[in-house]
């Protein structure tokens, strides 16, 4: 029943309409959330929380607040380099690994140690090994984002129609170029998704390692500043900074998204 | 971080990293940045906002941060686990009546400190100079202080404390000025006892310390370092205004607070003795298990 | 060219699901040969296929392509799938899939894109080069796959009902175009059909296979005069000899095994 | 079956060994050698008469109950609006934005508005976890939900299958995979976030013990704990691996290379 | 029983790939008739069927089933897809797959079960009940889903390419199977096929399209006495006649619209 509605909708409704009443839905959605927290401050129903409003109007001083945005940037940079070098550690491996299903199972028992060990816990360790403060930074980031990556190019790679591996094969390519030419680009959309999750990972860790460490500015060390106002002054500082996490990720998202609509045009069928 | 530049005195360097928490502790530390104390020793110093010393503990020993601000209780902590080796350079914060104590809510049916048996008591830190400070303070009133017993501690960032407090969270949270006026006036919170009183009385808080691999590499600097410092310590002890001035400018702490709030104090030499009541306590309460003597660990002015 | 010998294949084996599909099959294909093979649903001709291929090890028996052991997918070898469908890739146009193994092949770009061109224009696809697979019909999609596997030139080329769905006049044209290429490039050619006329229109040989656990039941040699033309040899009263004898053999094998 | 241990678990041992000799070179107090460690965890944590001690009893059992409690939560939650958003595209024009940016929100970071909106302890945990969780379990439910193989949808349009099994027979076997890949990501994230809300606001559990060491500037019990965490993350994964390979033997065959 | 009135479909409309796959197709289809419709590859017949079941919408024209408008799929409808190994489930058993629809009938698990297997034994694949579609070769995956499509006893079966990928005897058998099945439960089939001798042997009436954009070019009743019979039918002089009518037409198709 979906479907059909769906399908009958992409036939009758003109392009710049539908995106038009997308976006108009995307708004009522943030309408109402927004509209749900300022009820919640203001009738006191969860008392300390500060009303959207207010918190809002924070978040708008911050954008004209040059210390901040200096932290934004110093985020926003660790955060840049450490996406792309978490796809080149993660986007091989987890090929590797979902084509050769004995290397997957000789190294299950490690990478599954190491996947839940809290990053936080190993900033210590980064700091001594990796100097400049960054380059900690950027190493605690590709540990973190190189998971999501890794396992769903691994489930993705898993997923290939064996019907098209076998195409390739037969016409004589290596397994090389069978992962190359079949195996990446079918499970290409759900890396991506991966790399969707990652970039929201490398954020949080950038604003992770700067809030516990403190140091050279970024976000973390802004909220830290934050934390010493009082009562429901830290707490207006605190979201407000915390909004502007989530913004930066809904646009660095969505950028990605548009790569995504672009790279998988043949997916729309 | 490297030396350079030019260098009148002969320092072995001139740029300095310094690790500080924002708080009233480090306000001598501001003072002398915004008088130019340090200039005038020919330091180039730049700050950087912790959370406790423990985290840049390794830039400390690979020498990317020179000196941090850090609790007596914590950097003992770390010396007597024989991660590093520190030297305090400078004293910088003690306390005072009426800025640290333990506070419960308006209606609290806690009315003595005995009455704690069996709560639930949010701190800074668990090993920090919140549960230090109690601890006399509880055994005094017949409590076995030791966690798990009669009282339970209970981690809770600042942010939190009046929230914790008034949501009642927790049934007392151990707190420093100015969150201790604003519990006061926002919620009508009681001081269940002044942890700067009696056995506690006068205990020293923070102070500046860095490692011994430093201090031996960079004799000339830390002078310096301390000449300037000493600077500030002194006008911080004597002009309360100059305090609460410079507060709202490296915390979110609004000037009109600042301007009443409950000060420890900023003594202006670092004596060994003091410190060792810290170490003692420290001893007593199982947050060490060998006693330490502090006097190796001052290292007071040179050239 | 090619020999099969005493080839068997279990699927399965050990589990209780454990299916014989080939049971000591035995075959051999000359040079330039084209070779029709039919047997009921069901009875192994894919799976022979996909053992000539070596995408599937079989479990017993030997398979040789020009001599040598087949272990790996041998060298200049095509392969038609029977669901052609999933068999082309659709983040490609139609192009870019029937150029796509060109790349093993010395060319240049240009080469590639006008070979492509080629196939396309003689499986009657030229317009549909620059759309994706899912714009396709099947009739369309499975002349793709036919096109890319022309475009190849391999030497020997496997062919798995490759006609099964288009029209009845396409069908012809393409026999012909097969017949043609054979001609020009001298392929080996094995092709599955569950069509009996096909098979004898379009094979110089054409082997009956029987039900699982299959083997050959019937191998008849097409001695038709002349060129093949799609009305003149289907009158041919060799054709109609020949026809109903594979006719026959495709029944007698249903009958004489029981379900 | 030997041969099978010993190709899963060779790694472990040479890298434990390569550690050891590291550790030993570096002589650093930040990377204790492995055996220190041990002897570390067996005196606190795998001395007491049950093999466990008190401490290691208190702590580990309420992190595993918050750990698997919360997860599960979050797993239905994920896979329910997952699910859920990625077959209605209206719903998802209109949580879209929220969803994006609620994942970008750092978890850790999110704590005192926590302490704010729930009750200290249980509650802010569960809340803290499932925040920190639900993410990769939402995004990769949204994906495979959307990308069901549009045949198989109309397949069952067609024969009117009726929505409850549509959803139940055909949309959630087809998404498996694609869930199945979020929902062991989400496996170690939960793990790491239950350290990350016993941190503060806790009177027990791991997070906690490492808290502690962690203020003890105890490189050793830091090190135990974090020993700890990934041995238990690994059989978690095991046991998570076991249910996949029931759910999805069939794709297992379908996929299979031959 | 269905109208369909002035059909027309475009795929992508507006967009430089336009492709207009059916202009003005007019045809109703009487209750209990079988109608074949045969028609180039890539004409537009799979579209029409498409819209019939209210999978797509088309851009121009009406659909009545039953006197009622299609927007949705309508009810008591079946379909077998021309690509059958994408319409199975692969991760239900075959006999999952059959038995599926059925929960949209009356029935319990056991009459369900019963059902399912009295289609699977109808197709001849009683045994391959328990296994996955994956484990069966091609013929038996398109067996597969003439059985989920007969098991579910609708009142409107569309038939796209049903038997193309089995042989030739299993065909015939399927192709009386159709017959037998609409007899007992008087259902109105649409079947396409490529095969003229099948549409003219199973069809109450042949339809043939032109090339796209697709139109009616011919509508013949097929007149044919007494029940049929694989081998007396096909020996009648009347098959004979019919069959080079629509053989003509389908060709004469070919040459009357140029590529
Ligand atoms: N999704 C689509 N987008 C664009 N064009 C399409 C799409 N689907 C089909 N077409 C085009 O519409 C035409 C008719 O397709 P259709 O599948 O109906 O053909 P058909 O008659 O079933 O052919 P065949 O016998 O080969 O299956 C074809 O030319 C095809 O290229
Ligand atoms: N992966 C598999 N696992 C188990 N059994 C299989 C598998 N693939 C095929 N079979 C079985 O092997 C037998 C032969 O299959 P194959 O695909 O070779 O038949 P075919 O001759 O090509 O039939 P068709 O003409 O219907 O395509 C079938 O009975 C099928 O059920
Ligand atoms: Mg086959
Ligand atoms: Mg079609």
């Amino acid at each position: 029943m979906t479907i059909t509605a769906t399908l009958a909708g992409r036939g009758r409704i003109s392009p710049s309409r539908a995106r038009l009443a997308k976006y108009l839905r995307h708004a009522t959605g943030v309408a109402v959330f927004i509209l749900a927290w300022e009820l919640a401050g203001r009738t006191g129903l969860i008392s300390w929380l500060p009303a959207a409003s207010t918190s809002l109007a924070r978040v708008a001083q911050l954008a004209a607040d040059p210390a901040f945005l200096a932290d934004l940037a110093s985020t926003l940079t660790a955060a840049a380099v450490g996406l792309p070098l978490a796809v080149l550690v993660a986007v091989p491996v987890g090929l590797l690994l979902g084509t050769v299903p004995v290397v997957e199972e000789m190294t299950r028992a490690i990478v599954e140690f190491l996947r839940p060990i809290p990053s936080v816990a190993l900033i210590p360790l980064a700091m001594f090994f990796f100097q400049p403060e960054i380059n900690a930074k950027v190493a605690l980031i590709v540990y973190a984002a190189s998971w999501p990556i890794l396992i769903n190019t691994l489930y993705g790679v898993r997923d290939v129609d064996p019907v098209a591996t076998e195409t390739l094969r037969s016409f004589g390519f290596g397994p090389g170029a069978v992962i190359w030419r079949v195996s990446l680009p079918s499970a290409a959309p759900f890396i991506f998704t991966g790399v969707r999750l990652a970039a929201s990972i490398t954020l949080i860790l950038a604003i992770s390692v700067e809030y516990v460490v403190g140091g050279a500015g970024g976000i973390g060390a802004f909220l830290i500043q934050a934390s010493t106002g009082i009562g429901a002054d830290a707490m207006v500082d605190v979201i407000a900074t915390l909004v502007w996490a989530g913004l930066v990720g809904l646009v660095v998202n969505t950028l990605l998204l548009r790569a995504e609509r672009r790279l998988f045009r043949w997916r729309h069928a | 971080t490297s030396g350079g530049g030019s260098n009148a005195n002969g320092l072995e360097k001139t740029d300095l990293l310094i690790g500080q928490y924002p708080g009233a502790d480090s306000a001598p530390l501001f003072i002398a940045i915004e008088r130019g104390f340090f200039k005038e020793q020919g330091l180039n110093v730049k700050t950087e906002a912790i959370q406790a010393p423990q985290a840049v503990l390794p830039k400390l020993s690979n020498g990317s941060m020179d000196v941090v601000l850090g609790s007596y209780a914590t950097i003992l902590t770390i010396q007597s686990e024989g991660l590093e080796k520190f030297k305090y350079i400078a004293d910088s914060y003690q306390g005072a009546a009426g800025a640290f104590g333990i506070m419960v809510r308006r209606d609290s049916p806690i009315k003595k400190v005995a009455d704690l048996k069996g709560k639930k008591i949010g701190v800074n830190a668990l090993k920090g100079l919140g549960v230090l400070t109690m601890n006399p303070h509880l055994k005094i009133a017949g409590l076995d202080p030791t966690p798990g017993k009669d009282i339970q501690y209970v981690e809770v960032p600042t942010t939190n404390w009046l929230t914790a407090l008034q949501k009642g969270d927790v049934d007392a949270v151990w707190m420093t000025d100015p969150y201790v006026s604003e519990a006061k006036n926002k919620l009508g919170a009681t001081m269940l006892v002044d942890t700067m009183s009696g056995p506690t009385e006068s205990l020293p808080i923070t102070g500046w310390a860095a490692t011994e691999k430093w201090v031996a590499a960079n004799p000339k600097t830390m002078g310096a370092f301390q000449r300037a410092m000493a600077k500030a310590q002194n006008i911080a002890a004597t002009d309360r205004s100059a305090v609460t001035k410079i507060l709202p400018t490296f915390t979110k702490i609004p000037a009109a607070t600042a301007a009443t709030i409950n000060l420890g104090n900023y003594p202006t030499t670092l004596s060994a003795q003091r410190i060792q009541r810290v170490a003692d306590l420290m001893v007593e309460y199982g947050f060490i298990k060998s006693k330490i003597d502090v006097a190796p660990m001052i290292v007071t002015s040179q050239g | 060219m090619l020999e099969i010998d005493n080839l068997t294949h279990v699927y399965g084996p050990g589990s209780p699901n454990e299916h014989r599909a080939i049971d000591g099959l035995k075959l051999s294909v000359a040079e330039g040969e084209l070779l029709c093979i039919v047997g009921p649903s069901g009875c192994g001709k894919s799976t022979l296929l996909r053992s000539i291929a070596g995408l599937i090890t079989p479990t017993g028996g030997e398979i040789r392509v020009e001599g040598k052991l087949v272990r790996q997918t041998p060298d200049n070898l095509a392969v038609v799938f029977q669901d052609y469908s999933r068999s082309l890739f659709p983040w490609m146009s139609v192009a870019d899939n029937v150029a796509l193994p060109l790349r093993r092949r010395d060319m240049d770009k240009r080469a590639r894109r006008e070979a492509a061109q080629e196939a396309l224009e003689s499986v009657g696809l030229l317009g549909a080069a620059e759309k994706y697979p899912f714009q396709l019909s099947g009739g369309m999609q499975q002349r793709v796959a036919i096109a890319r596997a022309l475009a190849y030139r391999p030497t020997l080329m496997l062919m798995d009902e490759p006609f099964g769905s288009v029209d009845a006049q396409t069908r012809e044209d393409l026999e012909d175009l097969v017949l043609k290429v054979r001609g020009h490039h001298r392929m080996t050619i094995v092709l599955i059909t569950h069509d009996i006329d096909e098979s004898v229109y379009v094979g110089d040989r054409v082997v009956v296979l029987s039900k699982a656990p299959s083997h050959v039941v019937g191998d008849l040699r097409v001695d038709l005069p002349g060129p093949r033309d799609q009305i003149t040899t289907r009158e041919h009263p060799d054709f109609v000899r020949l026809r109903a004898e594979v006719g026959r053999l495709v029944r007698g094998v249903d009958v004489a095994t029981p379900a | 079956m030997i041969a099978t241990l010993v190709r899963r678990l060779w790694l472990a041992p040479v890298l434990l060994a390569c550690w050891e000799l590291l550790a030993r070179a570096q002589a650093s107090p930040y990377l204790p050698a492995p055996t220190r460690i041990a002897s570390w965890m067996y005196e606190r944590w795998f001395s007491g008469p049950y093999v466990l001690t008190e401490e290691a009893v208190d702590n580990f059992v309420p992190s595993l109950v918050r750990v698997v409690g919360s997860w599960s939560v979050a797993v239905v939650a994920g896979v329910a609006l997952g699910v859920a958003i990625g077959r209605m595209a209206w719903l998802s024009d209109y949580v879209d934005p929220l969803v994006e940016f609620g994942r970008a929100v750092p978890p850790p970071a999110m704590l005192p508005v926590f302490l704010v909106l729930f009750t200290m302890g249980t509650q802010v945990q569960v809340a803290t976890i499932v925040f920190g969780v639900v993410w990769p379990i939402l995004l990769n439910s949204i994906d495979g939900a959307r990308n069901v193989d549009p045949l198989q949808l109309e397949t069952a349009a067609v024969f009117g299958v009726p929505a409850r099994l549509r959803l139940l027979r055909i949309i959630l076997p087809s998404a498996s995979p694609k869930i199945f890949a979020g929902l062991r990501l989400s496996v170690s994230l939960a793990l790491i976030l239950m350290v990350i809300s016993e941190l503060k606001g806790s009177t027990d559990g791991i997070g906690y013990l490492l808290s502690t060491a962690s203020n003890n500037a105890d490189m050793p019990g830091l090190w135990a704990g974090v020993v700890v965490l990934g041995v238990l993350g690994y059989a978690l994964n095991s046991l998570f691996l076991m249910a996949e390979r029931r759910v999805l033997t069939w794709h297992r065959g379908a996929r299979r290379t031959a």
